[in-house]
């Protein structure tokens, strides 16, 4: 995939599996059957993993979450491109990019549960917790990637973020230090159309959100961000820059949040329900399933079979993560700092105190 | 008419909006979707969204436009979308929006209301509890407001919006909801810089502002049990200080105990305790007692309990102050 | 003067008088005689009172200051297309903006001499005082514009800062909230090639800083800066936009600074002596002349004469700034807020009495 | 070496450079012009510009950089270039910098240091003489740091750049250049938490950092004069306070006036002053006085010494404490 045939100043976007299953074969990726079949249990592991953590809000079992729906292709496409050493960073919308980097289904149930456990991932992983304020973790993206520089790895780093965050400074300042200091970073735009109640369009002026990469140097793609195919090969293209010097990429993956913001969100409020039903009909299952049809890779009665393990799975992890113990009233405290100073070792110990008093 | 607080905002918005053209509100989804609490609702339906504006996400150009639109003479009312989103804006207001009409000796001012929730205890998501007040109250030229009920809300917000400089107004997200009050509509008025004396008492005085008003009063229940009055102050207006009513309380009952769920140290509580010491050290009989939130990262939800302070740990602070 | 002649993105750069003198008569506004002095008059104003500031500086008359000089074409050029109705939103080094306005020189002085007065610029003027956190008031240029639109007045907004100012936070969400809401403003910004030590190029990888006009829907165009016709017809067709309702520009005019950064700055350190010599012979002042004298507008008998007038007037407003008062210990206190509240009358009350006791 | 503290802060730079290759500097103008206080001079030159980076104009993008360097363990050393620039930085440091070790439970850690030259007094202009050290103090997570003296300052950076914590570390520019002092290379740290008894006596206990405690020793020279012995802890570290020895020594003195340039509402001096309270309000003889910054804007130069406390403010405060 060349960047240079994809100019957003054209309005171009690279899209390799159509909404109705077929594709452009001159762009399809070689991937075996193996690779072809994990694509869509990844995506279908998202999908039954994040409608079951709706439930779980529902029935206070969790706290807000925010739904990934209709966004799982750009997310595993784009992971997939990855190599195990590559850091991801994400926003807090990314369930389908944490299980396809194998963070523990537990661990993220944790977080929403409202449970630091749930932001421990282990350093192995390479991927950073949740960030909430948005936009801000792009520099930290970019940073990261400086430091890849500093010490002459070919690792990289992706970082998610959504169309909203795009106003931010914090990601202005992002872009224009990565784009100057040439950092192996991926900028990985998951345009949902929504940013909570505000339409892409009322966000910024530009016709698209990829034009904003001539401003920094730096190459930008637009992607149909319901393919996974394009987000692959637009993120392994980046990849590519990245390790060979050529600094930052801006992508740009027009998809669409199907669910609402958070589980406190209506989207009734402001938007359409046509709208949304007008986009489940592009939503990345639906076509990925006939895509795999086509090539006799699907069957319902897979589904049925797979759908039941990964249902299995999520059960699973949420009663682990339902038994984790709650943090203690130590735990804000011992974490602080390396060393606990004078006046928190004071403050708890009265916090400690208190609590026996009560008990 | 008996409102909740988010109600009450409400209401105060569409009569100062109603009032005066120039009111103009301003933030991410305060528009069509009529805030995330609901606190503009329907206010861009009555008023256009000319008037009412659905801002890019991004909160140094909400309240930096804000500002250029003050000086202007529009009077913006820009919303934050919760306090732990004001940090990118801080600079537009400590270096701008504080300063602007010291800096030109009164040519030009900034007539402006910053709106944001604030505060624990509703089991929201990370860096959406915090209680930064302290911050802009160490900050000149800037005035800073929290009620603590739906009629102070309604009266406060007003008068912050016919201020003729700006005011940062602090909602307590926990009691958005919490009770409804009669609030008298129209010209009701809560002055800027006065606390109000919310209970009459001779042994302790308990000041809090905001959700934290709430537990004072719960707290001089329990003691009023064991025959201790609490006199309690509910600030409403952070900054500029109520100094003398402050003062004229603690003198009276020689005691004082302040309650903030905002980090200890260097938080509005050492600040009372200062003052308090400066102007009632002879009449003080014990130390000033500090209930606050710890210096630590506000925990996620399961463990926000033990970080926020409630009637139980203000009880435990007066019968400290009592046994001293 | 038509934007899309000029694409930034294709390296084109507006410029209707070169080095040598010679103008581009295509583009050539028609601007009559008395205006085509005043040009002169104004940019050598602003080149000689600038060199006083700098010796008062070095006398202990003043404090820090930012020299103009290099930047007068842009600034006289840009001005002179404005109505006295559109409002002036400068950074820090626009004295030849603000004496293009009518501000008093005076007043200017008292800024930098330290005296709060020199902030305190009449309304009816429309400029705003010195703005010194870079990038930050372009974000009041957004506000004023969007309060112009909301008023539905036929005024426009123009807003001076520098190259290094495109890379703050501050700057990308103004230029986006001024294209959202399609405000009348214009984002004027003097590329002087550096920020303090810092190139250009290590602000933003970019080719060019007018690319960023298509991140965000705006129209942008590079100029030459040291050309006060570019200068004018680019603001002058800004302004036509922004008085039509199709909302803001960004103008890159391409300077340079050749002076130091600050009285406090010593170039020497991050930049050749070679280079400011290079970039001297292309400063405005030289090829304006020459054009001048082209049409026999200019001779070295009415420099001479208008150097002494102007001399005598920048000494004169030097005395008048030098003569007022300082401020005094209550000024401080008494515009803080329209009511002086309890606790700053104390400290007025103390300060008064410990300097009282003093005496 | 007799070196003054910028001089003293170049070496112990260049001394952690060189021990530590993850040491590396960022910021505005940093590199090739060595700071506008020359602070980092000569550094780009001996290590290359991939450890001294002249970073683009963006304070939000150098700290929120610095952090991502630093969760890939290297120990960046970012410098704002004046303190009143600090504020579009704030967001990255009290969202993300203070919180990371607390959030991820010890996984993720932030071992960087953000340099700023802070405080009045050099007639510098507009927005380049504020002091708003107590908005850092209360913010949970971070070490704050201001060294008074050329040994101070370079034991202290170094002992920053190795702490395993976020150190911001405020250089009170007024004093840059004032004196030379004998600095010992290598070696040599100061620990971070404790703060150092500069002048020892029996009547009255001085509390000051960064430049004032140089106007702390003016007035206890001048009170000397009059029998009054006053005693000078000067902080260092103020945060996390060395409370131990604020104690010790007001306990002894029984009175207390602390100084510092910031406004004085919600300044440090109301955290101390409510320390002092709640841990010797029976050994207090006087209240606590506070010389400060006036709650306003800090003016442009020629007002600037209306503003600033100085020696004579000092012991006009302790004459108010001796007399209470
Ligand atoms: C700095 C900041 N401001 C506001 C918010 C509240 N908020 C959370 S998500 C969101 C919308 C984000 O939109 P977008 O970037 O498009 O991501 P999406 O939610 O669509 O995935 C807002 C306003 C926040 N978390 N951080
Ligand atoms: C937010 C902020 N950061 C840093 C500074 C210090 N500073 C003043 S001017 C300047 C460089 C500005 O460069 P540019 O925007 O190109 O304008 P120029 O000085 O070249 O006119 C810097 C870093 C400041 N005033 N504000
Ligand atoms: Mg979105
Ligand atoms: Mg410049």
């Amino acid at each position: 995939m060349n960047f240079t045939d994809f100019d957003p100043l054209k309005g171009e976007r690279l899209q390799v599996l159509a909404a109705d299953g077929t594709v452009d074969r001159q762009l399809l990726p070689t991937l075996d059957e193996k690779t072809l079949r994990l694509i869509f249990r990844r995506m279908l592991a998202a999908r039954l993993a994040d409608r079951r953590c709706i439930a779980l809000q529902r029935e206070g079992r969790m706290g807000t979450y925010a739904p990934v729906e209709g966004q799982e292709a750009c997310q595993v496409g784009s992971v997939l491109a990855l190599a195990e050493t590559d850091w991801i960073v994400p926003s807090f919308r990314e369930l389908a990019v944490t299980l396809s980097r194998g963070v523990p289904l537990e661990t993220t149930l944790l977080y929403w549960m409202g449970n630091e456990t749930g932001s421990r991932i282990p350093r192995s992983l390479k991927i950073l917790p949740v960030s909430i304020p948005v936009g801000s973790h792009t520099l930290h993206a970019a940073g990261m990637a400086m430091a890849i520089s500093y010490r002459k790895l070919s690792e990289a780093v992706i970082c998610y973020f959504g169309d909203g965050a795009t106003s931010e400074g914090d990601f202005h300042e992002a872009m224009t230090f990565a784009g100057v200091r040439r950092a192996p970073v991926i900028f990985f735009c998951q345009n949902n159309a929504w940013a909570i109640s505000v339409p892409r369009k009322s966000q910024c002026a530009a016709e698209s959100l990829a034009a904003k990469g001539v401003g920094y140097g730096m190459a930008a793609v637009q992607i149909d961000g319901n393919d996974p195919f394009a987000a692959y090969l637009a993120t392994g293209a980046a990849l590519e820059r990245a390790r060979s010097g050529d600094g930052p990429t801006f992508i740009e993956a027009v998809t669409y949040r199907l669910g609402p913001h958070t589980t406190s969100d209506d989207p009734a409020r402001y938007r359409d329900h046509a709208e949304e039903e007008k986009m489940r009909a592009l939503e990345p299952l639906v076509r990925y399933r006939r895509f795999l049809a086509e090539r006799s890779l699907w069957t319902e009665d897979w589904e049925r079979e797979l759908t039941g393990e990964l249902e299995a799975w999520i059960e699973q992890q949420i009663q682990k993560a339902e038994g984790q113990p709650a943090p203690g009233p130590a735990d804000g405290f011992d974490y602080m700092f390396a060393e606990l100073p004078p006046h928190l070792v004071t403050q708890k110990r009265e916090l400690l105190a208190a609590l026996e008093e009560e008990n | 008419m008996a409102l909740n607080m988010v109600e009450a905002i409400n209401l105060a918005l569409k009569e100062e909006m109603a009032r005066d053209d120039d009111v103009v509100l301003l933030g991410e989804d305060v528009g069509r979707e009529g805030g995330v609490f609901r606190v503009t609702e329907g206010l861009q339906q009555a008023f256009g969204a000319a008037r009412s504006i659905d801002t890019p996400l991004a909160e140094s150009g909400i309240v930096g436009c804000a500002f250029g639109m003050a000086l202007m003479s529009l009077k913006p009312v820009a919303e934050l979308q919760f306090m732990g989103f004001l940090y990118p804006a801080f600079d537009q207001i400590i270096s701008h929006i504080g300063r602007i009409r010291n800096r030109t000796r009164g040519e030009y001012t900034a007539p402006l209301v910053i709106r944001m929730p604030y505060g624990g205890g509703i089991h929201a998501p990370e860096h959406h509890s915090e209680s930064t007040e302290a911050i802009l109250v160490h900050t000149p030229g800037i005035k800073v407001v929290v009620p603590a009920t739906p009629a102070d809300a309604h009266g406060l917000i007003k008068s912050a919006i016919r201020d003729p400089d700006p005011v940062l107004f602090l909602e307590p997200k926990r009691i958005y909801r919490a009770v409804k009050e009669e609030v008298e509509s129209g010209e009701h008025l809560v002055p800027i810089g006065k606390a109000k004396l919310v209970r009459e008492g001779r042994d302790v005085t308990l000041i809090a502002w905001g959700a934290l008003v709430r537990d004072a009063q719960q707290a001089a229940e329990q003691l009023a049990e064991a025959k201790v009055e609490a006199e309690i102050l509910d600030l409403r207006t952070l900054s500029p200080l109520d100094v003398e009513a402050v003062i004229a309380s603690v003198k009276k009952t020689g005691r004082c105990v302040v309650a903030h769920e905002a980090p200890r140290t260097c938080g509005l509580g050492a600040e009372l305790s200062a003052l308090v010491m400066e102007h009632c050290l002879l009449d003080l009989l014990a130390p000033v007692e500090r209930v606050t939130g710890f210096d630590t990262v506000m925990p996620l939800l399961k463990g926000e309990h033990f970080y926020l302070p409630d009637a139980r740990r203000i009880v435990q602070a007066v019968r400290k102050v009592m046994n001293f």
